[in-house]
């Protein structure tokens, strides 16, 4: 009995790879592998199963890649010299939404006020909205703070885009967490945070089903950030 | 850290003067702490070692360039270059140990982080952009295969529903039988004709239930009977053949026949 | 000097095929070979390399496929069943479809007809097919009258469904009456059948193997059931 099942072994394998592959092929998003272990064999492992496949695609035209907790084909990055399109479909980034972007990024979870201090200026909520159209940044949770502000985060979205395997993965992540200046305001003897996309901290507050966000200041009368 | 003896305080000042003439007014920069950052920037060193003090000095320069000027300034610069002098002045003069007070070292340091930091968002910023971007440098799969989702409807029904509809089906399926019923009402000329037999030629005062007895005694007939006889009987006081008497509220309504009034 | 073109070309030939498997994969149409050609070097044949990277990709998940003159990444056909999803909701049945599962249970082996009958009103060929369908109604036979019409009867389906062990628990005249679903004043001859769920009836035929059920009236020009 034993005999036939280890026999069956790299055939069942064979499978559990083609399936995955498929899987993964198919769809321009990334994949999560829990929504693809319904198909496969019961005693499959899915990490083991990618990491056989990546290897397979190693050095190809197109790479399997991590894009956090999903898994995507996409073209080889050496290949952009051929493929590069300039004339893409998304208007660029305002420079007000491309710093909003990195130091949310960076800092997350951060309020808004966080990021106006980072700026030395107010950003207009829709700053934020076209980031969030985007589908790279997402309301995350709300600080247990006074008037309990937002706190923004990035989305797999925004690593798909970018191109980065996970948030550590961020350009120059080390050498700022080294100079200190990911914290969020005591410029010496400070702990150095972390990106942090995983589930809500401390001091984070779930959002409410049909949670709106922050207030627009500008949508109310009397109470503007800056004149 | 901070050198405030440090070289080129009037040359700064010189230099954001120029600078004022040519670009006369803040809208390039996005608040207060972008301009500082410019101005960090021209002193070509290491934004750790820029000397603070001529970064305040250049600053409160700039502005007060704009102000001659009488260009509108938005109150976030003010505000900045308030805090600017303040630092320039606890820069100036010696600290006590025993001051209370951020020393100017302390915040000529914390002014320097925010330019650090801003400035090294910036980079990210474009460190970010510079990287294989999907849709513009890797891309993903052109002809995706959609998954197709076939729906099923699972229906619901229960027992009671089933048989309440086959009952229901079945009830409409039974010819009806329709009985006429007949409501019994007298018209007024049906009252008045019945009145006029009862009544006859006599001239007696007798009360309308005497007449009505035999048909008010019939429960459905009553109402009818009363109000129509009523109607007729005033139908004929009106044309002079009849007289009616009550003696007082609610008693008997008494009517006879009018002596000459009959012109038939 | 042609050692060394010779010592190339096996990275060459790997750089091509990369290309145009790049090419390929992000695609939003099949791609045609001589589309491709400025991409690669300039001594590469296109249908060599595509014929070798078709034999690279025979046996996987994914495959290289040939639409007329132009090729394009497909999921291999036996994983089609990957990109087919099942979902189910419930719905409430609809009026018509509860009234014509009624007759049927307590009148079967019933025809069209005799259910019209009951009914009073024509019943949609969609009103069966949705009984069959929900595996409640099935086709029995077929009558022994003039155009052999199909009876209709319920399924081991329906009495799962409705919680009936078999159909003579269908509450009869006196117990539809007790229990009010029947007003108590319906005419001395009003009857209510006992449900058949036998065999074939004497006067029913067996279905034949491929029987396609009555022919739907509305498909057919002139004859309809009511005017």
């Amino acid at each position: 009995m034993s005999r036939t099942l280890d026999d069956d072994r790299p055939e069942i394998e064979a499978r559990n790879l083609r399936i995955l592959e498929a899987l993964i092929f198919a769809s321009s998003e990334p994949v999560d592998l829990e929504d693809v272990r319904p198909f496969l064999s019961d005693d499959a492992d899915p990490d083991i199963l990618i990491d056989r496949l990546q290897a397979q695609y190693a050095g190809r035209g197109i790479e399997l890649v991590q894009r956090g907790r999903r898994w995507a084909f996409r073209t080889a990055e050496d290949l952009n010299f051929l493929l590069r399109r300039e004339e893409s479909d998304t208007r660029p980034l305002s420079r007000a939404a491309l710093e909003t972007l990195a130091i949310i990024a960076y800092h997350q979870p951060a309020t808004r006020a966080e990021i106006e201090e980072v700026r030395g200026v107010s950003i207009s909520k829709g700053t934020l909205d076209v980031l969030m159209e985007a589908g790279w940044v997402r309301m995350r949770g709300r600080r247990r703070t006074p008037g309990r502000p937002v706190t923004y985060g990035t989305t797999e979205g925004f690593l798909d885009h970018f191109g980065l395997e996970n948030l550590s993965d961020l350009p120059g992540l080390e050498e700022l967490k080294g100079s200190g200046l990911l914290s969020s305001r005591v410029p010496s003897g400070f702990q150095v945070p972390m990106p942090f996309d995983g589930g809500l901290r401390d001091d984070e507050d779930p959002l409410d089903a049909d949670d709106q966000g922050d207030a627009d200041p500008e949508g109310e009368g009397d109470h503007t950030t800056h004149s | 850290m901070i050198e405030h003896a440090e070289v080129w305080p009037e040359e700064g000042a010189e230099r954001a003067a120029s600078d004022a003439v040519l670009r006369v007014d803040v809208g390039g920069y996005e608040g207060p702490l972008d301009l500082l950052l410019d101005m960090a920037r021209r002193q070509k060193v290491d934004l750790s070692r820029i000397s603070v003090l001529a970064l305040a000095e250049q600053y409160l320069a700039f502005i007060e360039t704009i102000r001659k000027h009488r260009i509108e300034v938005a109150a976030d610069y003010l505000v900045m270059a308030a805090w600017l002098a303040y630092l320039k002045s606890r820069l100036m003069v010696p600290q006590h140990d025993d001051d209370e007070e951020p020393s100017g070292e302390e915040m000529a340091a914390l002014l320097q982080f925010r330019l650090a930091r801003l400035e090294a968002m910036r980079d990210a910023a474009s460190r970010l952009m510079n990287r294989s971007l999907l849709g513009r440098d890797v891309f993903a799969r052109g002809m995706p295969e959609p998954v197709s989702i076939t729906r099923h409807a699972l229906w619901e029904a229960d027992l009671y529903q089933l048989l309440r509809a086959y009952a229901a089906q079945r009830e409409r399926g039974i010819p009806a039988e329709y009985s006429l019923h007949q409501r019994t009402v007298w018209g007024l000329q049906e009252a008045r004709d019945i009145l006029e037999r009862l009544i006859g030629q006599s001239f007696e005062w007798v009360s309308l239930d005497t007449y009505l007895a035999a048909y008010l005694s019939r429960p459905e007939e009553r109402a009818t009977a009363l109000a129509s006889s009523f109607s007729a009987s005033l139908e004929l006081v009106r044309l002079g053949q009849v007289e009616l008497r009550q003696n007082t509220a609610f008693a008997p309504l008494l009517m006879r026949r009018r002596k000459g009034g009959n012109d038939q």
